[in-house]
């Protein structure tokens, strides 16, 4: 028997709990030669902001142990492009899309909601108060419990589509953010974006990254990633994305049990194209393997160790 | 582009650090095309994490053969060249847009530098297959690094040497080379020029370049995640202040509308 | 020419910048059989408590990506054992013996120090307020600026012998408390501590760790401890001790020329015993490589990228 | 207690999931005895990052050999199962404090589970070598895992095998086995009782070593980091509230002192 993989997030149903994470899946269709986007829960479109942005100087990636760290700098075509050029072409595709926004200040964070929120191939959004690559908002942001309530107080009364907070986990109380997001009216939280990290070219002495330090993904952050998501789902009622160096199935599987209502894919869609689908696939067989008939029974059932 | 797992038909050293590994994929041998390259997964591990892009060296269509040439510089390439040959080699490929070939000359100039060399033997193969005329200027620090000319020139390629160490060729630079070649040449349209190597040599020839009425052609190096324009990781500057993405975009660009720091 | 390795921090002088991390490499001598520890630039000995300490329940290690997870508990052998039985043992040892203590309360580590730091054996005290596998104290202590200050204003006048202190990565503002420890005394500071993490047996569903989170360290976390590295030393002008999945005599060198004065090696001894003496002729080899003469030149020498 | 790359001479899957791995090392020949381990590299690399502990399986001093027997449970020892003959096996050890054999006794009966045969094939060559007579009660899942006992047979070991699905000696449980036994000799004195396998099955016999006024040796099993007791990470708790390390401590310990949670 097929276990039913079948989500809810807010008003948003997902067909199954895989969805790709922001900024490592383009606006949608970049990977649809390699597989069927619509065959995952969700897509989670680059960050757009008010204006197109080049992004950071480079060298702005570079790997470490199990790892990878981007100073991107939120380069992208800007939220008119997106509007005019991206979406569009998304207008068929079977799955849920969600526009993931950032602003270089509340307002900011405000006026791009409403640019997109009606628009209706956005089924939800995902807004980013954590991209450690900006000189404005970002990390700063996104540490600041009250800078997220601020965004939320702007942005809730704009639109009933969900509104999933995405956080940093570079902070001391992942916790008291959590909760100030949801008080604030958030839908979901999605936990965690990159890690702050560094590294060093020795023989030039110079930092791997142009930026000096980056965001840290891949394998490297995942026991970090359970653990912040773990501790927000004590702190919320909220349905949790989890994400944060999933590579497999059974990676995916540690996230629902610690808590998370659904995960995303980063960095492993630069590795393998398809990586998301054997994520899906590897989660199918584990409650198949397990007799759990649906994702949901697996969502936060940690035991007693 | 696709995945594949290719099987290793051999791996051999070319010097102590520079490497050959033939793979066999009838569907690679069918689509590549001169100066796109193949993302490859050193092996299946979390460490190296991300893929290598490796430039397509040479393909052998007959024999449905794809062969890469690549010098050990750090952890994923070390880890390559323990690969025998009868394993797998995963590769996405192929990527990028190579060479523009459709533009019109008849008189092509190629200057490699170093593991520049890689996507050149392809190129050749290609020019020489459609009837062009082939100046190739080689340079490499190590003599021993310079290999298979004999069989470029027998094909009537005017193979010019430079090596830093002096044991092949001229002892000198690339550009020791070029400089003497455009004085002649810069204004023959019939010309057109291709460059591979790293970005110091790119920069320098830019400046030789930009005297020359005719095209030039870049390969580009940066560091890549996605390979295919996702990541946005490998950026490249142009003059005009665009960005564009080396693996997407590229590898292949107008060396004159490059934007060099230095 | 065999370049200068020594290192001084505060008024303590080590002949090469390599020590090895408290929790992983005993109480000085239990390397003996693989090497002779006098080669190191220092020993820091495990955290001693007042009262000797079991620690957590079992399982309290897991392996994760490129590092590993402990929730230890600083089992110890209380300070009076440590006292008696284990410092007398290094009392002819040709190298630097750092204690490092930790306490339940501000008084706790008054206490502590108070009567080690008298001792002979004793050439630096390292105080650790972040550990994270503690109820009381532990990561807590670490995270709050002013708790540290209180702390140090305990401490400071007891002892002229160097206190360093050992900041945890699981802080929002790594800067400010830097220049908290600096600002109330300390003569250096070494970080990091691990870093926040967990992990689930997908299986039982159970933790990897009995006590749910736990410390990771090894080198997943090199690129964050780079970072916490790089940003405290833009902070502060006492040296730095860097530490966090150093495995090679590179890495070392990595976190030397992004602003520490010393590294520490840990989870690396478990793995290989004498791999504190491959960083040490790693970074040696390096200078030599470099015509670096003084291993001093190379602190804080990021180039611009 | 040192660190040493040893040649794998032999590398051969005993079922799909159980392999022997023979490596060369007269120090290791010369040093080892039953019931300690040693803790393995499985490859350079960080990943895995740390050692696997595994029993010594047999030695043969003659031949300078070693062998461990160990199943493909997780990712360390599935990498393991890839090694080849020729290739280096690096070791710390021997570690760990095994089998009490001065302790006064003429008849050791042994109980083992599962991977827990893997000591127990050393510590029955070195009995037999002392002329003490072994009594061995061996329980698999699957009766594939029974291997090697006609020699024991032929040396004179009672053999006893109790396999979960029936295929070799009793359907059921070591326990099934041991109660009998049990019956007649547990005021037996000469008798010592050595225990190896998974937890639950220490627990079992635990209550069952109670009864008995003979001693029993159990050998225990933690995750490990350092290996030799440093880490504090491989705690066995005893009944009187005592933690000892596995690593150093043990990993053999006196049965009837453990605490078992279940
Ligand atoms: C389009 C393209 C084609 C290439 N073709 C060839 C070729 O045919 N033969 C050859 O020898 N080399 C080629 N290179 C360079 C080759 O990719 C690097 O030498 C290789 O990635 C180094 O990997 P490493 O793990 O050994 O080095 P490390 O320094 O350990 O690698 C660390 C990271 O930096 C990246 N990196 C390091 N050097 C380079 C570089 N020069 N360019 C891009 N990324 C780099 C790696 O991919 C990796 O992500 C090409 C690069 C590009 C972009
Ligand atoms: C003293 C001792 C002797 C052992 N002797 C043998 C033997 O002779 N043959 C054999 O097949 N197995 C033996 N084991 C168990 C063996 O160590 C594990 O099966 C092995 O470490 C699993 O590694 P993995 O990477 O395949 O599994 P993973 O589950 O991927 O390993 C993850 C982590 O858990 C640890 N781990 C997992 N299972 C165990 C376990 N049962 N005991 C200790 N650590 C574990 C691993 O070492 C690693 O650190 C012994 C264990 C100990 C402590
Ligand atoms: C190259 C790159 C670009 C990213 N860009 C964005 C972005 O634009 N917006 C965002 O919210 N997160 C961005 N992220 C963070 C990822 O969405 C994700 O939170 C993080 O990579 C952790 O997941 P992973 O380990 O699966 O990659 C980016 C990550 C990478 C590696
Ligand atoms: C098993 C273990 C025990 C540790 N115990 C202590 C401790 O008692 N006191 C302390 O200050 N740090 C302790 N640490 C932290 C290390 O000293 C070090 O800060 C951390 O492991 C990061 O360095 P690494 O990546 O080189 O291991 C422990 C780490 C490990 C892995
Ligand atoms: S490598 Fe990702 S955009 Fe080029
Ligand atoms: S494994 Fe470290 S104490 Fe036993």
């Amino acid at each position: 028997m097929k276990p039913d993989l079948s989500v809810i997030i807010g008003s948003l149903n997902l067909k199954n709990p895989v969805m790709t994470a922001s900024g490592t899946f383009g606006y949608g269709l970049e990977y649809a030669d390699y597989f069927d986007p619509a065959m995952l829960g969700g897509i989670i479109t680059k960050t757009v902001t008010l204006e197109p942005r080049a992004g950071n100087r480079m060298p702005r990636i570079a790997e470490t142990p199990a790892g990878m760290l981007n100073s991107i700098g939120l380069a992208n075509v800007g939220v008119e492009s997106f509007l005019e050029s991206k979406l569009p072409e998304l207008e068929n595709l079977k799955t849920a899309v969600i526009a993931n926004i950032a602003g270089n200040t509340v307002e900011e964070y405000c006026l791009l909601l409403q640019k997109i929120a009606n628009h209706p191939r956005v089924d939800a959004i995902e807004v980013n108060v954590s991209c450690p690559n900006v000189e404005q908002g970002g990390l700063a942001f996104g540490a600041d419990a009250s800078v997220i309530e601020e965004i939320m107080h702007c942005m809730r009364p704009e639109t009933d589509k969900p509104l999933i907070v995405k956080l940093t986990p570079n902070v001391t109380d992942i916790q008291s953010i959590a909760a100030a997001a949801e008080s604030a009216g958030a839908d979901a939280l999605s936990l965690i974006n990159t890690v702050l990290g560094m590294g060093v070219d020795i023989q030039t002495r110079k930092p791997l990254l142009a930026r000096i330090t980056g965001g840290l993904s891949g394998p490297a952050i995942k026991p970090i990633a359970l653990a912040k998501v773990y501790q927000a789902a004590q702190a919320v009622s909220i349905p949790i994305i989890g994400l944060g160096g999933i590579m497999t199935g059974e990676d995916a599987v540690e996230f629902l049990i610690a808590g998370a209502s659904a995960v995303q894919v980063g960095t492993l869609n630069f590795i393998q194209p398809d990586g998301a689908l054997q994520v899906i696939s590897g989660i199918e067989k584990y409650c198949i393997d397990h007799g759990i008939e649906r994702i949901q029974d697996l969502v936060g059932t940690l035991a007693e160790a | 582009m696709y995945i594949e797992s290719c099987e290793i038909l051999t791996h051999e050293a070319i010097t102590k650090t520079v490497y050959r590994i033939v793979v066999s994929s009838e569907r690679l041998a069918r689509e590549c095309y001169p100066g796109q390259f193949l993302h490859v997964k050193v092996r299946e591990a979390i460490d190296p994490l991300l893929r290598r892009p490796l430039s397509v060296h040479r393909v052998i269509p007959k024999k449905n053969t794809i062969e890469l040439l690549y010098r050990v510089v750090g952890h994923g390439t070390r880890l390559m060249s323990g690969l025998k040959s009868g394993e797998l080699l995963n590769v996405m490929g192929p990527l990028g847009n190579g060479f523009d070939l459709e533009t019109p000359f008849d008189h092509a100039v190629i200057v490699a530098g170093g593991m520049g060399g890689a996507p050149v033997f392809f190129l050749i193969d290609t020019l020489l297959d459609m009837g062009k005329q082939v100046t190739l200027i080689w340079g490499v620090g190590d003599g021993k690094e310079i290999f298979g000319i004999e069989t470029f020139k027998a094909r009537g390629v005017d193979v010019q040497i430079a090596t830093e160490d002096g044991t092949v060729g001229k002892k000198g630079l690339v550009t020791d080379l070029l400089i003497p070649f455009l004085a002649k040449e810069k204004n023959n349209s019939t010309l057109c020029g291709f460059v591979c190597g790293p970005e110091c040599m790119l920069s320098s020839v830019q400046k030789l370049a930009g005297k020359t009425s005719f095209p030039w052609q870049a390969s580009l190096e940066e560091r890549m995640a996605c390979g295919i324009g996702v990541c946005r990781g490998c950026g490249v500057q142009l003059r005009n202040a665009d960005m564009k993405m080396v693996c997407d975009d590229g590898p292949v660009f107008n060396l004159k509308e490059i934007y060099f720091e230095a």
